[in-house]
């Protein structure tokens, strides 16, 4: 039987660059790279369903969570200081396949960077991270010193490339990808890599239980219709039909 | 002590895990012992397999949540083939909830349900989220009157009708679907609503209106349940927003025989069995041997 | 920028105070002036006083309240005497929302309001607190359409019917009373609830069922004015669970001219000049002159 | 105008007895004795009423608010920390008449104590207090100061009179007496009162608006019903018509 919905302490929960913290909490916590977790930072009724946030490191008794602060849910979190506690179920979902070697590349969108830690330090292959952002980079130094190399692209050129990070990437310097980030982008990757390099792409959808019970966040695959907290967040980018 | 009977089958308790929110009571059982409950409603089933719906399926509201899954399921036979061998090794009561667009698609899907072990059809004509999916069955009297005529003449099954909210009016079609030989009510499915992107200009959901559910309703449904409860005399299985013991037990007093868990189980898997702790802690405390004893109390 | 007209009665913008959650206007200009509404609709009158009910009047609910206040109100000559002076030297459109429970107490009423300065009479025929508080009329389209043709008959203002989400079928409810005379529709009124006190084993409310109120509502509300201003030609004015501009647009969006917010004065007393406010910021950033480019978008 | 619905920022707020907490916010609040703030702890939809408290005590700068955790609400409420923002309406209510003299007695059952520090403080009679309460005592020391007597009465006898605080108190010692509790305490002060000395009460309701406009929070008195947030909560003992 499977943990249930325990609590987690807050060890720190950190504003790390504008409107994007860094959440940790202590014990003992498991799951895979892409895999993540429904949190709940609040014991009332509204807002009502927890929020899905990737793993982005797991060490020793301790769990790390980044995420950007968007709507309700995610404000309530932020406010949230060491000591308090937050409820958690998961881990959640297939994450990505670690048994690839070989030269991978890591794209990220903005928050998209979010698994791309736990990821980088799990895989065994030679991983070059490519991430784009508005304005400010973060994460990235943690995510340095298991990686190869790091390009960056902001859109208004305060750091790296200006521009989308999809400008300075070539598929065929890689024999694998894994992207994370908003569709449009995710896209544009897809697109670029398609027939060259083979991709893996981390989707996102409303959810309501996490666990593959309500069919609530269901995106259209080739196979049909599957769920992103079961059959992903992870799916083979060929697979994933995107209609807009 | 928490024992109730409904229509000569015993539950362990009165929590029933409802029907679209606890899909087989696979993914579950993996956090706790589904067992403990007292039954199962089956993720809405109709004859053959379908999809469900494009588009954002699920958006939360004010305690509450709107959702447009629109049926996705295996089919009856999938279901009996697949998913019922996993229920059937299990000590719990299981209603296979079935929807249907026709009223022969009800018929042929209770005739393969009769021959299995299922206890209970719920028969779903409300469900507001497929075009003709059971929807406009739930509205008028006459209508709902028919299918169910129909159904309970070739259901082996006890038969227990699942009223929407969206009736013009409860008491009535409680009365008819008991006239025309609901064995049992369920109530109730999700209210019809709607949201707006007001950027995109458009709807959230691509059918519009949506099903609106959870702690939000739970005021509206307990008083459909109450209403209800005065004019029919069979058992009723109250159904809306209901997440802690206490809405549990509200519902009972209002007349319920058992009740079901569907929102709430997205805030904590096992809520249930918080609910199950709670209606046992307060019988106690109160000195309750029965909940016979406090059904439709007010 | 926000102006809105309703039947050829300006508003400097589509705000409104709800009935019964703003009193006569007095207590809520000491925290800010509430000339910068669009409008305000008086609480609830009926011809004589009353003394509303006993016992709880108001209870918590996820996301909303229920309430049994039970009309409490100085009457119709009571409010033209002591209320409207303080209401008639502002800046203002006034609805007198007038309650009643004989045809005769509701044409007296209006006869008195005829001779005042009020813009409009909003005829409640949906009061679920009362006993024959108008509820019995807001539920069925006969007994609606003979009310509002009675008003209609003897009112001199422009008649908005405020229907109730009671209703059985809230299209057919407002194509009658529009049938009947109304000039415009508001809706919605509370939902008839339930909330029983387990240790107590009876209900809150002494009425046994009161109404419910608040975002808790919303989405169904949104619903039915959607589902309104498919079927009606006349102005509607959105009401149920506005607490901020996005909700108001979805309102606009949904068909509505103007908009009431009730239970969000409870949260914070101004909060209809933020909602104004976030419809401007809205309408500038998308580029909108008048608020009639987006009505009924959807 | 009045100031409206308004923040304010936490200095303090400890658990000063078992479940019983005191709540120092900064700010330039005005208030008299036996009026209240509606408070606000959360930026969300449930709970969705704010909550009536008493103004237990200001001083320049700084108002202090006494409560006990009963509900969701004033759970939420006693989660805040030093430098949290809370949303305030107030002062709202009659308050107690101020202009009384002479020997006056103030009779609390449990957290009805909560006013009686300011009271005390600002009445210019000779004041006694009466303290009923379940097991702890709390609040006295900083009352003690401004009054000339304290009497306690706990109903399991930890400390003071063991039982009602109304067995030890005589109405015959007093000239005025300012009554705040639970309603059957309030029912048997009155009833020992009557005919021999004048008491105020201090009445609880639910409230919805708190400001005298949605009729949510009436009590019937001899003149009909009255609404604890606009002709309360103080009321004279003899106009509240209780039922039960
Ligand atoms: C598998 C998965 C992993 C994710 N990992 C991360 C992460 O590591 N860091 C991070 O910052 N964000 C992550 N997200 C996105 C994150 O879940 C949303 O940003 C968040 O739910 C928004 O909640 P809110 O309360 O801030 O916004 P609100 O607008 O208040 O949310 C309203 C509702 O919509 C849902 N919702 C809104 N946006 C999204 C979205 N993009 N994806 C899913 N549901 C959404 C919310 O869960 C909630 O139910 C992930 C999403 C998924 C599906
Ligand atoms: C004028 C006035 C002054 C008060 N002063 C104090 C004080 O100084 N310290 C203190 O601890 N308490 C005081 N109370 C009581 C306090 O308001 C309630 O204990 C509190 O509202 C309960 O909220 P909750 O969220 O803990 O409980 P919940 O049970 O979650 O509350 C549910 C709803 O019921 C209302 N409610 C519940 N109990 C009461 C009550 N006794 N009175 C009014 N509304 C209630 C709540 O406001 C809320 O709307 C006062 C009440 C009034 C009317
Ligand atoms: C995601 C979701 C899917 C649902 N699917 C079905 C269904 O297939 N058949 C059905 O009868 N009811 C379905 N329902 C309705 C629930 O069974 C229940 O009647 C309703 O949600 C009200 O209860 P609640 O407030 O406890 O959720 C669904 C509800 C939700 C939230
Ligand atoms: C305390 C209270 C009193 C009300 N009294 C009246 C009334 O007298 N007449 C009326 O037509 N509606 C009355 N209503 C209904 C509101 O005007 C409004 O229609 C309803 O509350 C839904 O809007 P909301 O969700 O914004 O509150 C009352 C509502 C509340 C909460
Ligand atoms: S969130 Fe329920 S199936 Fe994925
Ligand atoms: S709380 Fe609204 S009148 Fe008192």
């Amino acid at each position: 039987m499977k943990e249930n919905y325990r609590k987690g302490i807050i060890y720190k929960n950190t504003e790390i660059s504008p409107n994007i913290y860094e959440l940790v909490l202590e014990g003992d916590f498991h799951g895979i790279p892409g895999q993540f977790y429904m949190l709940r930072g609040w014991d009332w009724l509204d807002p009502f369903l927890s929020r899905p946030i990737s793993i982005a490191d797991i060490e020793s008794g301790k769990i790390k969570f980044l995420y950007e602060v968007k709507g309700r849910g995610t404000h309530i979190i932020s406010k949230l200081k060491k000591g308090d506690t937050l409820s958690l179920l998961g881990p959640l979902g297939n994450g990505f396949d670690m048994q690839m070697e070989g030269r991978i590349a890591l794209i990220t969108g903005g928050i998209g960077i979010a698994p791309m830690l736990y990821l980088a330090k799990k895989l065994s292959g030679e991983i070059h991270i490519y991430s784009g952002f508005r304005n400010n980079a973060y994460f990235l130094d943690q995510i340095r010193p298991y990686v190869k190399t790091v390009k960056i692209a902001t859109e208004n050129g305060s750091i790296g490339h200006k521009g989308f990070i999809t400008e300075i990437f070539d598929p065929k310097d890689f024999e694998l990808v894994y992207a994370c980030g908003p569709t449009p982008m995710m896209e544009v990757v897809l697109k670029m890599c398609k027939g060259i390099v083979p991709v893996f792409v981390s989707m996102e959808n409303h959810m309501a239980c996490g666990i593959g019970a309500c069919l609530g966040c269901t995106i259209e695959t080739i196979r049909g219709m599957e769920r992103v907290c079961k059959e992903g967040p992870v799916f083979k980018g060929e697979e994933v039909v995107f209609n807009d | 002590m928490t024992r109730v009977e409904i229509l000569g089958l015993e539950l362990k308790n009165p929590v029933i895990a409802a029907s679209g929110t606890f899909g087989f009571g696979r993914e579950f059982d993996e956090y706790f012992s589904i067992e403990k409950l007292g039954g199962i409603s089956t993720k809405g089933l109709t004859l053959n397999k379908r999809d469900g719906n494009k588009g954002i399926r699920i958006y939360e509201t004010p305690s509450g949540l709107m959702n447009s899954i629109g049926l996705q399921n295996p089919g009856v036979k999938g279901f009996i083939e697949e998913d019922l061998p996993f229920l059937e090794n299990m000590d719990i009561v299981i209603l296979a909830n079935l929807g249907g667009s026709t009223l022969d698609e009800y018929l042929e899907g209770i005739e393969l349900l009769n021959n299995t072990s299922i206890d209970f059809i719920e028969l779903n004509i409300s469900c507001p989220n497929v075009k003709e999916g059971g929807m406009a069955f739930g509205i008028k009297c006459n209508t709902a009157e028919r299918v169910v005529k129909e159904a309970k003449k070739v259901s082996k099954k006890p038969l227990i009708v699942k009223l929407s909210p969206n009736a013009e009016n409860i008491q009535e079609m409680a009365y008819s679907c008991v006239n025309a030989g609901a064995d049992g009510l369920s109530l109730v499915n999700t209210f019809n609503a709607l949201a707006i992107d007001v950027y995109k200009r458009k709807p959230i959901f691509e059918n519009i209106t949506a099903g609106l559910s959870g702690p939000c309703i739970k005021p509206i449904a307990l008083r459909m349940v109450y209403e209800v409860s005065k004019v029919v005399n069979v058992p009723i299985i109250g159904i809306g927003g209901i997440i802690n013991w206490r809405d549990a037990i509200e519902f009972i007093m209002a007349g319920a025989t058992a009740i079901q868990v569907g929102s709430g189980n997205f805030i904590k898997p096992d809520i249930s069995l918080d609910i199950i702790k709670g209606i046992e802690e307060y019988m106690k405390e109160e000195g309750i041997k029965s909940l016979e004893e406090i059904r439709g109390i007010i």
